[in-house]
């Protein structure tokens, strides 16, 4: 199989549908002439002209509300947010309108609409451009909300989410941009609602989504390694839908479950994970649902104290080991 | 088109005319000013209806009539064509009586029964009627504002010939929404990208709030001027002040793809909504002041001063649309709540779909 | 001790407040002139004058920052959100500025600053203008978030905000402005981060927040009459800081818990309790954590729908019925 | 003061001299003009030893300079006082600097040290400096603006006399938070309750978007008349004319309370930011054109014209800020990192102090 960047990866999804589908188009702050800062659209301007590649004024809650207005009309926008941070200026635009047209108007209206960027941090960003909102927008009803975080996913995700007749959100891995992995040749979709088994085990589940998994994967390897357990790595990857049911069947193979995320621990993604779980595996639990969450700050900046405030792979053998009922 | 077209189904009520074929500039006929009157005394009496059924308590949420604006809908929506879209913020049952919408499925939505036009689910501030062009009824202010904007340039990208009629109030003007999409259409228009007729109901107040204690500079053309967009004041109590600008400037719009605003003088005579008893923002001298120019009340003297019609051929008409909201409200009343079912289909394209009456 | 209603707890906290202190102002949409759309400050204006009862154009972004800027300088705004709906317009606000600039000053500038109106549904207005936020804005460390249900705790709570140095959000219980309680004379705060125990019992701890807690007494009252279960009741109502030691000492003791809240159910507040409580109180618990909570759809208009929307008597039973292993 | 008044320590650089008093209006006596001279090089220095070490990998996230367009902010900060205030976004070191912000701890707060002016938690974007007047560099384009004004209410309200000094750019207008707090500040300054002075730093650019293609009326003036506030362009290459604006401006609204608005018509020498490489939204060219134009440059001729100073003069003060800068980047090389009980230090004013060196 072909191997891709994530960012390309997203790249060629948009690209390919833009081809097949006029009513496709990008709308979002200098992702044209300049290229888009992470250059996920970048030559897309001189491929597909202005008309369809809109450089926009910084004005986040207004070009994603006229994209809303486009997709009502038929078109498929995609929206690129320069960073998940700034979508708080279009949150009410994303959850009074995008979210909720299709309920308010009694089924007349659609929004068709997809909105992407980077999320999550890890780059000395600070407290303002550092964020995980999957659960932030993930509580929305009428939205769909996902996070790949493998250039396979995120493909075959952006693929799922342009021809999706809803608003999806697409939370991608900020810091993966330049990672490679394998992309199918050819369209594929990625469907929504499932989770993945990044890695098969029998003894413990590590649950997590973005860039968490890759940090789960190398926990698992040192787990087998350093301590003989065979973890079973779990990724999200789609919020809302949320896929219970993987999460259940893998917690009633292992009794023990340690979930992972960037955001902040309380009413987050994890939150759910602990909660879903004890509801439908109760039986099979040996040990409570461990969390590993962000620091109960807004980000620093400062290496050691990002570095400090994000989810490790020693907090997480912490964890397992507790779940485990195991000594350090 | 992204929009259901269930249901295609196309309306004639006894007292609209908004959908067929008009001619480029109106004649102020005694026949065109008979419409106008039908649509003005249509749209009073059903708003009256309105009022009674939430002072009865069968009416919920909140209700926002369009007493006392009558002359701006009706003088611009005259001139819709099908290819057209509208969109408003809560005060829009007007808006959807003027496209063609059943007045009987308006009402029933206010009453929340599953015959309403969009089933019950959205009330009074949501009515969306898209078969007719109305692309909804929005609760957040200034929210819908971008949503219009986006809409022009959809029908510029797809060459449909349509434009957008974007209505919003002196209130919504001071919003960053309105201010981020004037801005936008301002920039698409200079590539002919953005057919927008933005229409600024003028009303004198938000919710409480005058234009005087909303904003340092009261001459609200110039918060379209900042963003390239050309303007014009419009009598708003007088429909054919209202009809004269509408066709010329819905046929710039249409022309070139560049957007316009007409900020429409009018008056709320009506309290801000059902539930606003005090009106402790106003004095009765102020709105007994309005109410001499109470844009039927223009109307009809104009209709007998030049002999268009008389007093009795007014009164008939006046009758048959009192019958029209007496109907309206028998059939609400009549109707069946909705299916609980339905709570839940319309969240996504593939929500569970309900197949009852 | 004297009644008074739930609107006038409050009105009377920030009324106290400002004559004890000149830098309390408040700002919002017709709060002056009008009275305020649920009159809660009505007769301030003409008492404090119009520089203290600041009328704003519809803003919500504007005047929040605003009061942000004013706090940062040594006063104590108290901002209405006519409703907490609007509030989707004010988060970047609330999110990237209140909540954070004490923490990327470096603790140089403090944001003393209240932000208070009402929350929840039941008066049929739909979609756009029904909301239960405490989630949502109670995952962002550097705010405060409460929801207080008796007139009691509105005023201890109003005035303990208004004296907190950091920003606090109060989701006030919207359909409850006229009901009455029993409020002590003189001045008084209810501290943030308890729980209260609403009803003491021994069976099944009922746990909710705002208008849900008199429903949780209600059904309380049946499972006694009807069932002999004997349900404690606990109110959260501080959302940030959470109290998990309240909720978890009550399971500890009943072994069996329900969570209700209008919220949707995914990354909301009933998820947050199912999880602390499966993690701190795993080996107590008999039946699983469960949640009753608002359906997974944008609010609907009409009454039938409305009522199914929301958690009712009965819901709560069953589930009561299934953690206690009951038969109906 | 809801700001916290720990360090209090009084900063002076040999490049400073933004605090002491200041006559009303400037004369350009050769004394003004190499104060001038000292700090706009001080500033440009300082800002090329921190894109020296951003492209080293010793500073982190983002990294905004003010290459290009140090004439406004010493123009105007030169008029600054005690109870005034100054805001801006993250294009921030410069005003720091000119407040007397000390340069060792501007720098080591970009290199995420514990001795940096907000102890390493905020970079480059979040200077602050509370004592000295700074309440912030903020990251999010518009969200600042609001602030602004609500410090001028406040200060109004407590009668400090001070004025806000509100600091954005051209591409910061476009946004909500802009035309919600400009209208504020209309609003409030009718009963003199708003002494913002707005300071627009038009550099032509938002990131790579300019003027012509954010806004279809590039006559960015009209973006504060909408509001009813005043404003005025100045070059913002030539600091005598800055600072004549700044004096007679800030006095007017000092003493008036009503908001006034400086477009200071700058140009950014630099990149956007020190990861911006290509630069495919404008030419080589424009850029030599406007260096051209480079205010450092400008002034320095307008010295040596006037025989104010000759080069040697001028090169003695290069070479102090030149060793005022390296010396910055010394003391942040060699600080320690903050303690990590940091973290959690700052969330709330109850947070867990941190009592280490
Ligand atoms: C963002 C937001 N803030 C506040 C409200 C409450 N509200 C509803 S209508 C209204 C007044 C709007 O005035 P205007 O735009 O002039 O329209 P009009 O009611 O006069 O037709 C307000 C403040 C709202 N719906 N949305
Ligand atoms: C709301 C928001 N959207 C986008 C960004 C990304 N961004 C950072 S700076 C910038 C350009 C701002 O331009 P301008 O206001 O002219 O200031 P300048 O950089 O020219 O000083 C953009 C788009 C942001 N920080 N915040
Ligand atoms: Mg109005
Ligand atoms: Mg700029």
């Amino acid at each position: 199989m072909p191997v891709m960047t994530y960012r390309d990866a997203i790249k060629s999804a948009m690209a390919e549908e833009m081809e097949r589908d006029e009513s496709v188009v990008l709308l979002g702050e200098d992702i044209g002439l300049y290229g888009g800062t992470h250059l996920v659209t970048d030559g897309l301007l001189d491929k597909f002209g202005s008309k369809r590649v809109i450089d926009t004024p910084i004005a986040e809650g207004g070009f994603t509300g006229a994209a809303i207005g486009m997709a009502m009309m038929g078109m498929r926008p995609i929206v690129e947010m320069m960073t998940w941070n700034f979508s708080f200026q279009a949150a009410d635009q994303i959850i009074q309108n995008a979210a909720k047209i299709r309920y308010f108007s009694g089924g007349q209206a659609s929004v068709p609409l997809v909105i992407r960027g980077p999320n999550g941090g890890g780059v000395q960003l600070s407290a303002q451009h550092t964020h995980s909102l999957e659960g932030f927008y993930g509580h929305f009803p009428g939205l769909k909300v996902v996070a790949p975080v493998t250039p396979h996913d995120a493909k075959g995700m952006m693929i799922e989410a342009i021809r999706d007749p809803d608003p999806v959100l697409i939370l991608e891995a900020g810091a993966l941009y330049g990672t490679k992995g394998e992309v199918p040749e050819g369209e594929y979709t990625v469907e929504f609602g499932k989770a993945r088994i990044a890695r098969e085990g029998t003894d413990v589940s590590l649950i997590g989504y973005g860039r968490q998994v890759n940090l789960l994967l190398k926990v698992a390897e040192r787990l087998q390694a350093d301590e003989g357990i065979t973890a079973e790595v779990i990724d999200v990857r789609s919020i809302r839908p949320f896929d219970e049911e993987t999460l259940v069947n893998s917690v009633m193979k292992t009794n023990r479950a340690v979930v992972v995320e960037e955001q902040w621990r309380w009413f987050s993604v994890a939150s759910e994970v602990a909660a879903s779980i004890q509801e439908h595996a109760f039986d099979y639990l040996d040990a409570p649902v461990e969390r590993v969450s962000g620091a109960e700050t807004p980000a620093p900046y400062a290496r050691n104290l990002e570095a400090a405030a994000f989810p490790n792979e020693e907090q997480i053998i912490d964890a397992v080991r507790r779940v485990a009922y195991r000594r350090a | 088109m992204a929009t259901t077209q269930s249901s295609t189904k196309k309306r004639k009520s006894a007292s609209s005319g908004a959908n067929g074929a008009k001619p480029d500039v109106p004649g102020v006929s005694a026949e065109k000013l008979l419409e106008f009157y039908n649509q003005m005394v249509y749209v009073r009496l059903f708003e009256e209806a309105c009022q009674r059924a939430f002072r009865q308590g069968r009416v919920g949420g909140y209700l926002h009539v369009y007493i006392g604006q009558e002359a701006v809908a009706v003088g611009l929506l005259d001139t819709y064509q099908p290819e057209d879209r509208v969109i408003t913020a809560y005060r829009d049952h007007a808006h959807a009586l003027l496209l063609g919408s059943p007045p009987n499925e308006v009402m029933a939505e206010l009453y929340g029964k599953g015959t309403g036009i969009v089933k019950g689910k959205g009330g009074s501030m949501h009515l969306f009627d898209v078969p007719n062009g109305l692309m909804g009824g929005y609760g957040i202010v200034g929210g819908h504002i971008p949503l219009g904007v986006g809409m022009a340039y959809a029908m510029a990208y797809q060459q449909t010939g349509g434009i957008v009629q974007l209505y919003f109030g002196d209130g919504a003007i001071h919003n960053g929404a309105y201010h981020e999409a004037a801005n936008l259409a301002g920039l698409w228009g200079k590539s002919g990208m953005n057919p927008t007729l933005f229409i600024l109901e003028n009303n004198q107040y938000g919710m409480g709030t005058s234009v005087e204690r909303a904003t340092a500079n009261t001459d609200l053309g110039s918060k379209f001027a900042s963003y390239g967009i050309e303007h014009e004041k419009v009598d708003g109590m007088d429909v054919v002040a209202m009809n004269e600008a509408a066709h010329r400037l819905s046929k710039q719009v249409r022309e070139t793809g560049v957007p316009f605003a007409i900020e429409a003088m009018t008056y709320r005579i009506a309290p801000h909504g059902a539930a606003d008893f005090l009106e402790k923002y106003r004095s009765k001298e102020e709105v007994k002041e309005a109410r001499k120019r109470d844009p039927i009340g223009l109307l009809e003297q104009r209709i007998l001063d030049a002999g268009a019609a008389d007093e009795e051929a007014l009164e008939t008409i006046r009758k048959a649309n009192k019958e029209i909201a007496d109907a309206a409200v028998t059939f609400a009343e009549e109707s069946p709540d909705p299916d609980i079912a339905e709570l839940y289909t319309d969240v996504y394209a593939d929500s569970p779909e309900v197949h009852s009456a």
